[in-house]
C-alpha cells in the first residue's frame, strides 16, 4: 500500500522543520523554496489522488499511518481518508495555500523571521491536512487544534506588539472553549460506538439500527466545536482580532482554510446530522443570525482588514445555512468558491496595505484604482463575485444556499431565506462600501503615505490574478453534483419547485441592489454617509462597536472568573481557610507549648502536687471501674 | 486500722513535700512518708506471720540514711550559694 | 556446684563490683591516677557487657537467690543491652571522669541496674532501684559546672524518694492483700479485680512511672537533665530509662493486661508522647529537649506494655537499643565547648554543618532516629511497639499515639533546621573532638546502620 | 549479571553515588558535578535497558527480587517492575541526570550535600515505585521526606525555613495516618487469613468489612492526597515550589507527586475496593475540584514559579479523575499523564530555574518580550508550555485526552440511568482544558511576548548544557504524544489488574477462601501477629 | 485490751506529731515532731510484736537518721522567708488532694484488706529467729546493702567534695 496520502501531509511538515530548524542559517532564497515548493508538491501529490480516485470511481483510499494506542479492546489509528470531499478540501487547501505561500515571497520579504514565518505557514498547512484528511476523528482533533496552534502563533506573529500577542491568545482560548464541546461530542460519539473513524460513524447512523446516543445532542456538541473554528455566534469573537496577523495569513488561515474547518467537520459527519433535525435547525438558525449579525458590522467598520474578517464570518454563516438545511454539498461549494475570492479580497487588501505601507484605514484611502490597478482589477472582481453578481463564483454558491435555505425539506423555510436574502443585500453593499473608498473618489492619504503608493511585485499580483480568475470562473465546477452521491442534496417539495426561477432573479437584484445602494451612499464623496450618520447615531455607535460583545464578554465571564479566582478561591480559600486552618494549628501547638513550659515552673512543691494528682487520677480511674 | 494510719502517713508526709517551703523540712516529710511504708509493711508482715516485710523495712532504714546522706550535702550545697533554706528560691531551672 | 552457677550467674555484676572495689583501692592508692580510674571502669563495663551477652547467649539461666534473684537469657540479654550502652557513656565521659568518685557512681549505678534486671522480689527491686538512683543523684552534681545543677540533684532526689516510698506502699499493699513480696505477686494483681491489689498495682506502676518520667510525673526530668554534664544526661536518658523500662517488663511478665489499669497505661503514656512532643517544641536548651524527648518516648516505651504479654520484652528491647544509640550518637556528636551552658543553647548548633559536618549529620541522623523517620531504627522501633499494640486490639490508643508522635517530628527537624539551615555563626569556643568521642561516635553510628539495613536479624535475636 | 541484579544495581547505584561523593577529596565541586552527573546517566542508561527488556506480554513482577528482611513480620526485601511503576521508574532515571545537570551553576554552596541528597531522593523516589512490599513501601516513602526537607530548607528561597516545614509536617501527618493503617491492615489480613504478610500480592486478598475498609482508605487516601496533592490539601505545594531551588522543584513535580497517584493506584484503591467504589463520585469531585480550583489560582497568580505549581494541581486532578474512572481508557491516561506532567512540568520548572539564575527573580510582571532576548529559550518554553495545555503530538494531550474520554465513557451510562452527577463531573473537567489553555497562554503571553524587558540586561541565551537538557525533555514529550502505544502497551496489563482488583468485591468476611495458598515461601512459617521471643521474658 | 488500747494512742500520737510537722515553724521542733513520731511508731511495732524492727526503729532512724538531721538544722541556722511563710501556693491544692488521696486508698482497702493470719500482740520474731531468716534467706540483700552504704558513702563524699572545691 502506497503511503501518498500520508506524503501529502508531511510534505508540509518536512518544510516546518527545515524552515524551523534551518531556515534563519540558510538564507531567504532556501526558505522560500522549501516554503512554497512542498505546498505545490504536495498539491500535485493531491492531484494525483484525485485522479486515482476517479479511476478507482470514487471508491474512497484509506491508509493507515500506525498505531497511536490500543487500549483493551479499543484501538487508536492514525489513518488517512480520501474521498471527493476529502479531495474538494486538499485541493483547496494546497492550492489556495501553495498560492498565498508565493504571495508572501513578496509580502513578507523586508521581514527579519523571515523563516520563521514560513516555518508557522508550513505548520499550518500540515495541521490542515491532518485536519481533512483524517479518517478518525482523533486526527482531525490533532489537526484541529494544530491549525489553532499555527493560528495563534500566525495571528502574534509579531509578538512585540502586545495586543498582537493578545489576539493570538484569544483565538487560541475562543477555539478552546469550542474544542471542549468537540471534545465531549468526540467522547460521546465514542462511548457509543466504540470508534471515532467517521466514516464508521456516518455508516452507523445511515445503518438500519441507529446507535443508541442522541444525535441530536451529539450534533450541538460538535457544532459548538464547529462555531468556535468557523467563528460563528457567539465564538466569533476572536476572528476580528485574528486580523493582527500578517495578511496573507488573514487570507490563508482566517478566510479560506482553518475556519472552513467547522464546515469540514459538519459535512464530513453528514451522516448524523442527517439525523439530527434539531442540530440542524440550531446550526441554521446560528448560521443565518450570524451572517446577518456580522454583516450588519461589517457595514460600519472602517479598517479593510475588519470588513473582510466580518464579511467571512458571514460567508461562514451562509455555509452553516446550507449545512443546516442539509445541503452539505452546497456548502462545501460555497467553501470553494469562497476560498478563492476571499482570498483574492484578502491578497488585494494585502497589496493595497502594501502599497500605502501599512495603512489599513478605509478612510485614509481612496482614489487608488488608478495608482495600483491590477490590485484593483482583481478587488473588484472578488468584490464583484462576493456580492453574487452572476456569472461570478459567488453567484452560484450563494444562490444554491438561498433556494436550498427557502426550499429544502430539512429544515428550509420563507423565514430563512428572507433574512439570508437581506444579509446578501448587505454582503454587497458593505462590499461595494469597501471597494468605493478604497479605489474611488478622492484621496485622502497624507503626503508622505501617497508618496510611496506602487503596485506590488509580480509574486503577489501574479496570485491576484490567478485567485481573481478562479473566482470568476470558479463557479462553473459544479460541486454539489462532484459530491452529490456522498452527499445527497436535500429534497424540495415538488410545490416548491416553480420558486426556483423566481428566486434565481431574485438574489440577482439583491447584489445589484446592493451595488446600487453603496454606489448611492458613498459615490459622493461620503456626504450622504455622514448624513446617515447623524441620523441615526445610536445605531452607529452600536455598529461601530460591534454590538459590544466583546465588552459584555469580559464583564461577564473574563472579569468574574478572575475575581472569584482572586478574591474566592486566593484570598478566602487558600490563603484564610487551608492555610489559615494550618497556620491556627500552629499557633495553637505553639500555645499549647509555651502553656506546658508555664507549667514547668521549677517549683518542686508543684512536682510533687502533680504527683499526688497523678496517682489520686490513677488510683481514682482505677477505683471507679473496680 | 494501722493502715489507715500508715496511709495518712504517707499521705502527710507527701503534702509536707508539696507544702512546706523548708528544704529540711520537706527532707524530714520524705522521712515520714517512708515511716508511714514502714509501718504498713510491719502490720502486714505481723498479719501474714512472714519475715520478707520486715526484713524490707530493714532495708528501707538503710535506704532511708543513704538519702539523707546524699541530700544533706546537697542542700548544704544550695544553701551555701543562696544562703537560705526556701525552697522558693531554687526555682531557676524551668521551662 | 550451686554456688559456682551462683557466681557465674552473677557475674556481670561480679565484674562491676571489682570494679568498684579497684577503683576505690585505686583512689586510696593513688589519687592523681586518673587514666587508671577511667580504664578500669571501661574495663569493667566491657567485661561485664561481653559476659552477660556470652550466657544470655548460651542459654544460662539460674535461680541464684530463689525468689529473689535469678536470670535467664532475657535477663542476660537485657543487662548485656544496658551495659552496651553504658560503653559509649563511658566513652564520652573523659572530663568527667577525672572527677574521682564519677566511676564509682556509675559502676555502682550501674551495678543497681543489673539487680534491677534479675530481681524476683520486691525487696531485690527496690534494693537495685535505690542502687540505680543514689549515685545518680550525686552524679548530677559531679561535674559542678553550674550553680543550678544542685537544685536540679534536689528536686531529682525528693521526688526520686517520693518514686521510692510509693513503690514501698504499692509493694506493702500487695504483700498485704497476696502475703508475698515476689515480683510474680504483681503479675497475680494485674488481673485481680481485688480493690486493695488493683490500688497496689497502680501504686507499683506510678513509681515506676515517676522513675521513668511519665506525665504527671515527669516534672523532675527536665530540671535534672539540664542541670547534669552531658554524659549524665546522656546516662539518665538511655541507661536509667532502659533499667526501668526493662524491669518493667521483668515486673509485667507476660500478665495479661485488663482495662482499668489497662487504661492508666494508655492513657498517662499517651499524655507523656503528647506533652513530652510539645513542650520540646519551645526549648532553647539541647539538654532540656532531650528531656522532653525522652518523656515522650518513655510513652512509646509504656505503650509497649499494651501489647501482647509475650511480645513487651522484644519491643521494649529494641526500643531502648534503638533509643538508646540515638541518644548516644546525639550526645557524644555534641561539639564540645568551653561554656557548659553555650554547649547547650541550641542557638549553638545553628550553622554546625558549616563547622563541623560531621557532627551535624551524625546530630542530624539522631534526630531523625528519634522522630521515628525511617529508614533509621527509631522508625522500626515505634512500628515494633505500635504493631504489638494494634495487635492487642488497643486501636485506638495506637492511633492517637501515633498521633502524638507526629507531634515531635517538628522540634526534631528544629535541631536539624539549626544545623543546615542557618547561616548564623555563633560565637562558641570549641575544643576538638577527642578520639574517645570520636570511637563512641563510630560505634553508635556502626550500630545505627547495623539497625537500619537488618532490622530482621536484630528482632529475631531479642 | 541477572534480571533482578539489574533492577536491584538501578536502585542502589545512587547509594553508591553517595559514597562516592563523600569519599571525594573537599573544595573539589567540579568533580562532584561530574561524577554525579556519570551516575545518573549510568543510572538511567541501566533503567532504559531495565525498560526496553520489561516483557510487556507477561502479567505480575519481573526484575523480582524477594529476601527475607524481618522474618518475624513477614517482610520481604521485595523489589520488581511491573506495569504499575515501569514506567516511572523509567520517568525518575530519565529526571535524575537533567536535574543533577540543571543545577551545575545554580547550586554553589555545599555543593556535596546538594548532590548526596539528590541522590538520596533519587534512591528514596526508585524504592516507593519498585517496593511490592508495604513495609518496604512504607520505608521509603518516609524516607523521600528527609533529603526534600534539606534541599529546599538548605537552598530554598527566602521563606524557605516555613516552606520546608510546611511541607514535610502537611505530608507527615497523612504519612502516620497512613502508618497507622498500614499496621491494622497488616494486623487484619492476619485475623482473616492467617498470613502474616506486608507483600502487595498477599494485601490485595483481605477481606475487610466495609466499614473497616472506609476507614482504612480514608487514611491511605489523606495520605496520598497530601501528596497529589487533591485540593483542598495542597496548599504546601505552592510554597514549597516556590521556595524550592530549581532541582527540588523539578522533583517535586516531576516525581515526587506522582507518588501520590501512584499510591493510589496501587494501593488505596484497589487494597480497598468496595470502599473506593463507594467513595468514587467524592474522589472524582475532588478530582475534579482540584482541575478547575488549581487552574483558577494559576490564573491569577504573579510568581512564575506558583503558576507552574497550581498548574501541577490542576494537571494531577486528571490522574485522580482518571484513576476513579475505573475505565481501561481513563486509567492508562492517568499513566500517561503522570509521566506526562512530569515531563513537562519537571521541564517547566527548569527553564524557570534558568531564567532565574539569570534575573534573580520569579516575578511575572518582571519579564516580557522574551522571545525576542533569548529566543532558543523561548522556543523551548513555547513547546513546553503547549505540551502543558495539552496540544495534540504531545505527551500532555495523550493523558488528558485518554483521561477525559474514559472518565466519560465511565459516566455516560450512569447518565443514561438517570445519574446525571458523573456527567456533570466530567463534563466540568472538560472545562478544565479551557481554563488550562487561559492561564498557561496568559502566563506565555506575558512572559515570551509584548516589549522586550527583563530585570538583568543582556541576558545571555541558554548554554549548551541547558538546550542538551530541554531537547531531552521535548523529544520525551513528542514521543509519549506522538507514540505512546509502545509504552502504553507495558502499563496495559498492570491498567486492566487495577481495574479488575477495584471491581471485586471484597468485604466478604469468609476466612476459608484464601486460606488454601499461602503466599509465603517454604521456610518462613506464616507467623501469626504474636511473637516467638516471649519465652525468654519468662 | 491494754495492748489495743495501747496502739490506739501511739497511732494517734504518731499521727498528730505528723501532723505537726505540717505546721510547726522551725525546722528543729519539726525534727522534734518527727522524733516523736518514729518512737510512736517503734512502739507500734513492739506491740505488733516486731521487736527487732522497734529496736531498730529507735537505734537507726532516732539514733543515727535523725541525729544528722538535727546536726544539719544546727549548722544551717538560717532564718529565711521559710519560716515566716511556711507554705507554698501549693497549700490549698495539696490539701485537698492529700484528701482525696486517703479517701481513695483508705476506700479501697476497706472493701480489700483481708484477714489478719494472727492477733496483734503475739511475738513474731525475737531477735534470735530474725537473725537466723536473715542471714538464711536474705544474705543477699546484705551484702547488696553493704555495696549500697558504700555508694551512699562515696556519693555523699563527692559531693561535699563539690562544694569544698566550690567555695572558694
Amino acid at each position: 500500500m502506497s503511503h501518498l496520502l500520508a506524503l501529502i501531509v508531511v510534505l508540509p511538515l518536512a518544510g516546518f522543520l527545515l524552515n524551523g530548524l534551518a531556515g534563519n542559517r540558510l538564507g531567504k532564497a532556501f526558505v522560500s523554496t522549501v516554503g512554497c515548493g512542498l505546498p505545490i508538491l504536495a498539491f500535485a501529490v493531491a492531484v494525483k489522488c484525485l485522479v486515482d480516485l476517479q479511476a478507482a470511481g470514487g471508491a474512497p483510499r484509506i491508509e493507515v499511518a500506525y498505531t497511536w494506542a490500543a487500549i483493551g479492546d479499543s484501538l487508536f489509528e492514525i489513518a488517512f481518508y480520501f474521498d471527493a470531499l476529502t479531495a474538494v478540501m486538499v485541493l483547496i487547501v494546497t492550492g489556495v495555500g501553495s498560492l498565498i505561500h508565493i504571495y508572501s515571497i513578496g509580502y513578507m520579504k523586508a521581514d527579519s523571521s523571515y523563516a520563521r514565518y514560513y516555518a508557522y505557514l508550513n505548520l499550518f498547512l500540515f495541521f490542515m491536512l491532518l485536519l481533512v484528511l483524517g479518517r478518525s476523528m482523533l486526527v482531525l482533533f490533532v489537526g484541529w487544534e494544530g491549525v489553532g496552534l499555527a493560528s495563534y502563533l500566525l495571528i502574534g506573529f509579531w509578538f512585540e506588539d502586545p495586543d498582537k500577542a493578545r489576539a493570538g491568545k484569544k483565538a487560541f482560548i475562543t477555539n478552546r472553549i469550542g474544542d471542549a464541546g468537540f471534545l465531549l461530542g468526540m467522547f460521546l460519539v465514542y462511548q457509543a460506538l466504540g470508534t471515532l473513524d467517521m466514516d464508521r460513524i456516518n455508516a452507523a447512523f445511515m445503518g438500519t439500527s441507529p446507535p443508541a446516543v442522541s444525535a441530536s445532542l451529539l450534533g450541538i456538541l460538535l457544532f459548538i466545536g464547529a462555531s468556535g473554528k468557523s467563528a460563528q455566534i457567539p465564538l466569533y469573537v476572536w476572528l476580528p482580532d485574528a486580523m493582527a496577523g500578517p495578511t496573507p495569513v488573514s487570507a490563508l488561515i482566517h478566510a479560506a482554510t482553518m475556519v472552513t474547518g467547522g464546515v469540514y467537520l459538519v459535512a464530513r459527519l453528514s451522516g448524523v446530522y442527517m439525523h439530527a433535525p434539531e442540530a440542524s435547525a440550531v446550526i441554521a438558525a446560528v448560521g443565518v443570525f450570524t451572517a446577518l449579525f456580522a454583516a450588519t458590522i461589517a457595514v460600519a467598520q472602517n479598517d479593510i482588514k475588519k470588513v473582510l474578517a466580518y464579511s467571512t464570518i458571514s460567508q461562514l454563516g451562509f455555509m452553516f445555512v446550507a449545512l443546516g438545511v442539509g445541503a452539505y454539498g452546497v456548502a462545501i461549494f460555497h467553501v470553494y468558491t469562497h476560498a478563492f475570492f476571499k482570498a483574492c479580497l484578502f491578497l488585494g487588501a494585502g497589496s493595497v496595505i502594501h502599497a500605502l505601507g501599512g495603512e489599513q484605514d478605509i478612510r485614509k484611502m481612496g482614489g487608488l484604482a488608478r495608482r495600483i490597478p491590477v490590485t484593483f482589477a482583481t478587488f473588484a472582481v472578488a468584490t464583484a463575485a462576493i456580492a453574487g453578481i452572476p456569472p461570478l463564483a459567488g453567484f452560484f454558491s450563494k444562490d444554491e444556499i438561498l433556494w436550498y435555505a427557502f426550499a429544502s425539506s430539512h429544515g428550509g423555510s420563507p423565514l430563512l431565506f428572507a433574512v439570508a436574502a437581506t444579509t446578501a443585500l448587505l454582503t454587497a453593499f458593505y462590499m461595494f462600501r469597501l471597494l468605493w473608498l478604497t479605489f474611488f473618489g478622492r484621496s485622502r492619504m497624507t503626503p508622505e503615505v501617497e508618496h510611496h503608493v506602487h503596485e506590488s511585485p509580480l509574486s503577489m499580483t501574479g496570485v491576484l490574478v490567478v485567485l481573481a480568475v478562479l473566482s470568476a470562473i470558479g463557479g462553473f465546477l459544479s460541486i454539489p453534483h462532484y459530491l452529490a452521491p456522498m452527499l445527497p442534496l436535500p429534497e424540495v417539495a415538488h410545490e416548491l419547485e416553480y420558486f426556483e426561477t423566481p428566486l434565481v432573479v431574485m438574489s440577482v437584484v439583491v447584489a445589484f441592489a446592493g451595488l446600487a445602494a453603496a454606489a448611492f451612499v458613498y459615490g459622493d464623496a461620503g456626504a450622504r454617509a455622514e448624513a446617515l450618520r447623524r441620523r441615526f447615531p445610536g445605531l452607529y455607535r452600536v455598529l461601530c462597536g460591534k454590538y459590544f460583545v466583546d465588552e459584555a464578554y469580559d464583564a461577564l465571564i473574563a472579569r468574574p472568573l478572575y475575581w472569584i479566582s482572586d478574591r474566592v478561591f486566593l484570598r478566602i480559600g487558600d490563603r484564610q481557610l487551608f492555610d489559615g486552618t494550618l497556620h491556627g494549628l500552629a499557633a495553637l501547638g505553639r500555645r499549647t507549648a509555651g502553656g506546658l513550659s508555664r507549667v514547668q515552673n521549677g517549683s518542686l512543691h508543684l512536682y510533687a502536687l502533680f504527683v499526688l494528682l497523678g496517682i489520686i487520677a490513677s488510683l481514682a480511674w482505677g477505683w471507679r471501674h473496680g | 486500722m494501722l493502715i489507715a494510719t500508715s496511709i495518712a502517713l504517707f499521705a502527710l508526709g507527701l503534702l509536707g513535700v508539696i507544702v512546706r517551703r523548708n528544704v529540711l523540712v520537706m527532707l524530714m516529710c520524705m522521712e515520714l512518708m517512708l515511716n508511714g511504708v514502714n509501718l504498713s509493711l510491719v502490720t502486714f508482715a505481723q498479719q501474714q506471720a512472714t519475715a520478707a516485710g520486715a526484713v524490707l523495712v530493714l532495708l528501707v532504714f538503710v535506704v532511708a540514711a543513704a538519702e539523707i546522706a546524699i541530700a544533706i550535702p546537697i542542700v548544704l550545697l544550695l544553701v551555701r550559694r543562696k544562703d537560705g533554706l526556701d525552697l522558693d528560691a531554687y526555682a531557676e531551672l524551668k521551662g | 556446684m550451686n554456688w559456682v552457677d551462683s557466681a557465674i550467674a552473677m557475674l556481670p555484676e561480679h565484674f562491676l563490683l571489682a570494679g568498684i572495689v579497684l577503683l576505690v583501692a585505686l583512689q586510696s592508692a593513688a589519687p592523681a591516677r586518673k587514666e587508671g580510674a577511667f580504664l578500669v571502669s571501661l574495663a569493667a563495663v566491657v567485661a561485664a557487657a561481653a559476659v552477660a551477652a556470652w550466657l544470655s547467649l548460651s542459654g544460662f539461666a539460674f535461680a541464684a537467690f530463689t525468689d529473689h534473684y535469678s536470670v535467664g537469657p532475657a535477663a542476660l540479654l537485657a543487662k548485656a543491652i544496658v551495659l552496651a550502652l553504658a560503653v559509649p557513656v563511658l566513652l564520652i565521659s573523659r572530663d568527667e571522669a577525672g572527677e574521682r568518685a564519677y566511676s564509682v557512681l556509675l559502676l555502682s549505678s550501674l551495678y543497681g541496674v543489673c539487680l534491677l534486671l534479675s530481681a524476683d522480689s520486691f525487696l531485690t527491686l527496690f534494693l537495685g532501684l535505690e542502687l540505680m538512683s543514689l549515685p545518680v543523684y550525686a552524679l548530677v552534681l559531679v561535674d559542678y559546672r553550674r550553680p543550678r545543677s544542685a537544685e536540679g540533684a534536689l528536686k531529682y532526689l525528693v521526688l526520686g524518694g517520693t518514686a521510692t516510698a510509693t513503690l514501698l506502699m504499692g509493694a506493702s499493699l500487695l504483700y498485704g492483700s497476696g502475703g508475698s513480696l515476689a515480683l510474680s505477686a504483681f503479675g497475680a494483681a494485674l488481673s485481680s479485680s481485688d480493690a486493695m491489689a488493683s490500688a497496689a498495682v497502680v501504686l507499683v506502676v506510678v513509681a515506676f512511672y515517676l522513675k521513668a518520667a511519665i506525665v504527671p510525673f515527669h516534672a523532675w526530668a527536665p530540671d535534672a537533665y539540664e542541670a547534669a554534664p552531658v554524659p549524665v544526661t546522656a546516662y539518665m536518658a538511655t541507661i536509667i530509662k532502659a533499667g526501668v523500662l526493662l524491669a518493667a517488663v521483668r515486673l509485667f511478665g507476660s500478665a495479661p493486661i485488663a482495662p482499668p489499669i489497662a487504661d492508666v497505661l494508655a492513657i498517662l503514656p499517651l499524655l507523656s508522647i503528647v506533652w513530652g512532643n510539645l513542650a520540646a517544641m519551645r526549648q532553647q536548651s539541647f539538654r532540656r529537649m532531650i528531656a522532653y524527648s525522652s518523656i515522650a518516648h518513655a510513652g512509646y516505651l509504656f505503650y509497649a506494655f499494651l501489647g501482647d504479654g509475650d511480645g513487651r520484652f522484644q519491643a521494649v528491647a529494641f526500643y531502648v537499643v534503638a533509643y538508646g544509640i540515638m541518644n548516644l550518637l546525639a550526645f557524644a556528636s555534641l561539639p564540645r565547648a568551653e561554656d557548659d551552658i553555650a554547649r547547650d543553647r541550641l542557638d549553638s548548633l545553628k550553622g554546625l554543618f558549616h563547622r563541623k559536618p560531621f557532627a551535624a549529620v551524625m546530630i542530624a541522623i539522631a534526630m531523625l532516629s528519634l522522630a521515628g523517620i525511617p529508614p533509621f531504627p527509631g522508625f522500626v522501633a515505634k512500628f515494633l511497639i505500635f504493631r504489638n499494640v494494634f495487635a492487642a486490639g488497643y486501636t485506638v490508643y495506637a492511633v492517637l499515639g501515633l498521633v502524638g508522635s507526629y507531634l515531635g517530628i517538628y522540634f526534631y527537624l528544629r535541631v536539624i533546621q539549626y544545623m543546615f539551615m542557618s547561616t548564623e555563626e555563633p560565637e562558641v569556643k570549641q575544643r576538638s573532638t577527642g578520639g574517645l568521642t570520636l570511637g563512641a561516635t563510630f560505634l553508635c553510628l556502626v550500630l545505627t546502620v547495623a539497625i537500619a539495613v537488618f532490622p530482621g536479624w536484630v528482632i529475631d535475636h531479642l | 549479571m541477572g534480571d533482578a541484579g539489574l533492577l536491584n544495581l538501578v536502585l542502589f547505584l545512587p547509594v553508591a553515588g553517595i559514597a562516592a561523593i563523600i569519599v571525594l577529596p573537599p573544595r573539589r565541586d567540579d568533580l562532584v558535578r561530574g561524577l554525579s552527573l556519570a551516575v545518573m546517566i549510568a543510572g538511567f542508561v541501566l533503567t532504559a535497558l531495565l525498560y526496553v527488556r520489561y516483557d510487556a506480554s507477561l502479567d505480575g513482577l519481573q526484575f523480582e527480587t524477594r529476601l527475607p528482611w524481618i522474618a518475624a513480620w513477614g517482610v520481604y526485601y521485595q523489589i520488581g517492575l511491573d506495569g504499575y511503576n515501569v514506567l516511572l521508574v523509567l520517568l525518575t532515571a530519565f529526571l535524575g541526570p537533567l536535574v543533577v545537570a540543571g543545577a551545575f551553576t545554580a547550586i554553589q554552596k555545599d555543593v556535596k550535600l546538594f548532590y548526596a541528597m539528590v541522590f538520596a531522593l533519587q534512591f528514596a523516589m526508585l524504592g516507593t515505585f519498585v517496593a511490592q512490599d508495604l513495609f518496604v513501601f512504607y520505608l521509603f516513602w518516609e524516607t523521600m521526606l528527609v533529603p526534600l526537607f534539606l534541599i529546599i530548607g538548605i537552598w530554598g528561597g527566602e521563606r524557605r525555613i516555613y516552606a520546608t516545614l510546611k511541607f514535610v509536617l502537611y505530608t507527615a501527618f497523612g504519612s502516620i495516618l497512613m502508618l497507622a493503617a498500614v499496621i491494622y491492615l497488616v494486623y487484619s489480613l492476619n485475623t482473616t487469613t492467617g498470613i502474616t504478610s506486608f507483600a502487595f500480592a498477599d494485601l490485595y486478598r483481605a477481606e475487610l468489612p466495609l466499614s473497616v475498609q472506609t476507614v482504612l482508605l480514608a487514611a491511605f487516601a489523606l495520605s496520598f492526597a497530601i501528596k497529589v496533592p487533591i485540593v483542598p490539601l495542597h496548599t504546601w505545594l505552592p510554597d514549597a515550589h516556590v521556595e524550592a531551588p530549581t532541582a527540588g522543584s523539578v522533583i517535586l513535580a516531576g516525581v515526587l507527586l506522582k507518588m501520590g497517584t501512584y499510591g493510589f493506584m496501587k494501593l488505596a484503591f484497589p487494597l480497598f475496593p468496595d470502599a473506593t467504589r463507594l467513595f468514587a463520585p467524592v474522589f472524582g469531585t475532588l478530582a475534579v475540584v482540584s482541575i478547575i480550583y488549581g487552574a483558577c489560582l494559576a490564573l491569577v497568580q504573579t510568581d512564575i514559579k506558583k503558576i507552574i505549581a497550581y498548574s501541577s494541581i490542576s494537571h494531577l486532578g486528571y490522574v485522580m479523575l482518571g484513576l476513579v474512572s475505573l475505565d481501561l481508557i481513563g486509567i492508562q491516561g492517568a499513566m500517561m499523564q503522570m509521566v506526562s506532567h512530569g515531563l513537562v512540568a519537571g521541564g517547566l520548572f527548569l527553564m524557570v530555574g534558568m531564567i532565574y539564575e539569570r534575573c534573580h527573580t520569579r516575578e511575572l510582571a518582571a519579564y516580557g518580550g522574551l522571545a525576542k532576548l533569548l529566543p532558543v529559550y523561548s522556543v523551548f518554553f513555547a513547546l513546553l508550555t503547549l505540551a502543558s495545555i495539552g496540544l495534540p503530538t504531545t505527551s500532555g494531550f495523550t493523558g488528558e485526552f485518554l483521561v477525559l474520554l474514559g472518565a466519560f465513557r465511565a459516566a455516560w451510562p450512569q447518565y443514561v440511568d438517570g445519574a446525571v452527577y458523573p456527567m456533570v463531573l466530567s463534563a466540568s473537567a472538560v472545562l478544565g482544558v479551557v481554563l488550562g489553555a487561559l492561564y498557561m497562554l496568559w502566563f506565555a503571553q506575558r512572559f515570551l511576548f509584548g516589549a522586550a524587558k527583563a530585570p538583568h540586561l543582556p541576558l545571555a541565551d541558554i548554554t549548551l548544557r541547558e538546550k542538551s537538557i530541554l531537547a531531552a525533555i521535548i523529544a520525551a514529550v513528542f514521543w509519549l504524544g506522538l507514540f505512546p502505544d509502545e509504552p502504553m502497551r507495558k502499563t496495559e496489563l498492570a491498567a486492566r489488574q487495577y481495574q479488575q482488583l477495584v471491581a471485586e468485591e471484597r468485604t466478604g468476611v469468609s476466612v476459608s477462601a484464601h486460606r488454601s495458598e499461602p503466599s509465603s515461601p517454604p521456610g518462613s512459617s506464616p507467623l501469626p501477629v504474636t511473637l516467638p521471643v516471649s519465652s525468654r521474658t519468662k | 485490751m491494754i495492748e489495743s488500747v495501747l496502739l490506739w494512742l501511739f497511732a494517734a500520737t504518731a499521727l498528730a506529731a505528723a501532723a505537726l510537722m505540717l505546721v510547726l515553724r522551725h525546722p528543729m521542733r519539726v525534727a522534734l515532731a518527727l522524733t516523736a513520731t518514729m518512737i510512736s511508731l517503734a512502739g507500734i511495732y513492739a506491740l505488733l510484736g516486731v521487736h527487732v524492727i522497734a529496736v531498730f526503729q529507735v537505734l537507726i532512724y532516732v539514733g543515727a537518721v535523725m541525729v544528722f538531721m538535727v546536726y544539719a538544722i544546727m549548722l544551717l541556722d538560717v532564718r529565711d522567708r521559710s519560716f515566716t511563710r511556711r507554705y507554698s501556693r501549693m497549700l490549698v491544692p495539696g490539701v485537698a488532694a492529700a484528701v482525696a488521696f486517703v479517701a481513695i486508698l483508705a476506700h479501697a482497702l476497706w472493701r480489700g484488706l483481708p484477714e489478719a493470719k494472727s492477733a496483734p500482740g503475739v511475738m513474731l520474731f525475737g531477735l534470735k529467729e530474725f537473725s537466723v531468716t536473715f542471714l538464711n534467706e536474705y544474705w543477699l540483700h546484705f551484702e547488696l546493702v553493704s555495696v549500697l552504704l558504700v555508694a551512699a558513702v562515696v556519693a555523699a563524699l563527692a559531693v561535699i567534695e563539690v562544694g569544698r572545691k566550690h567555695r572558694g
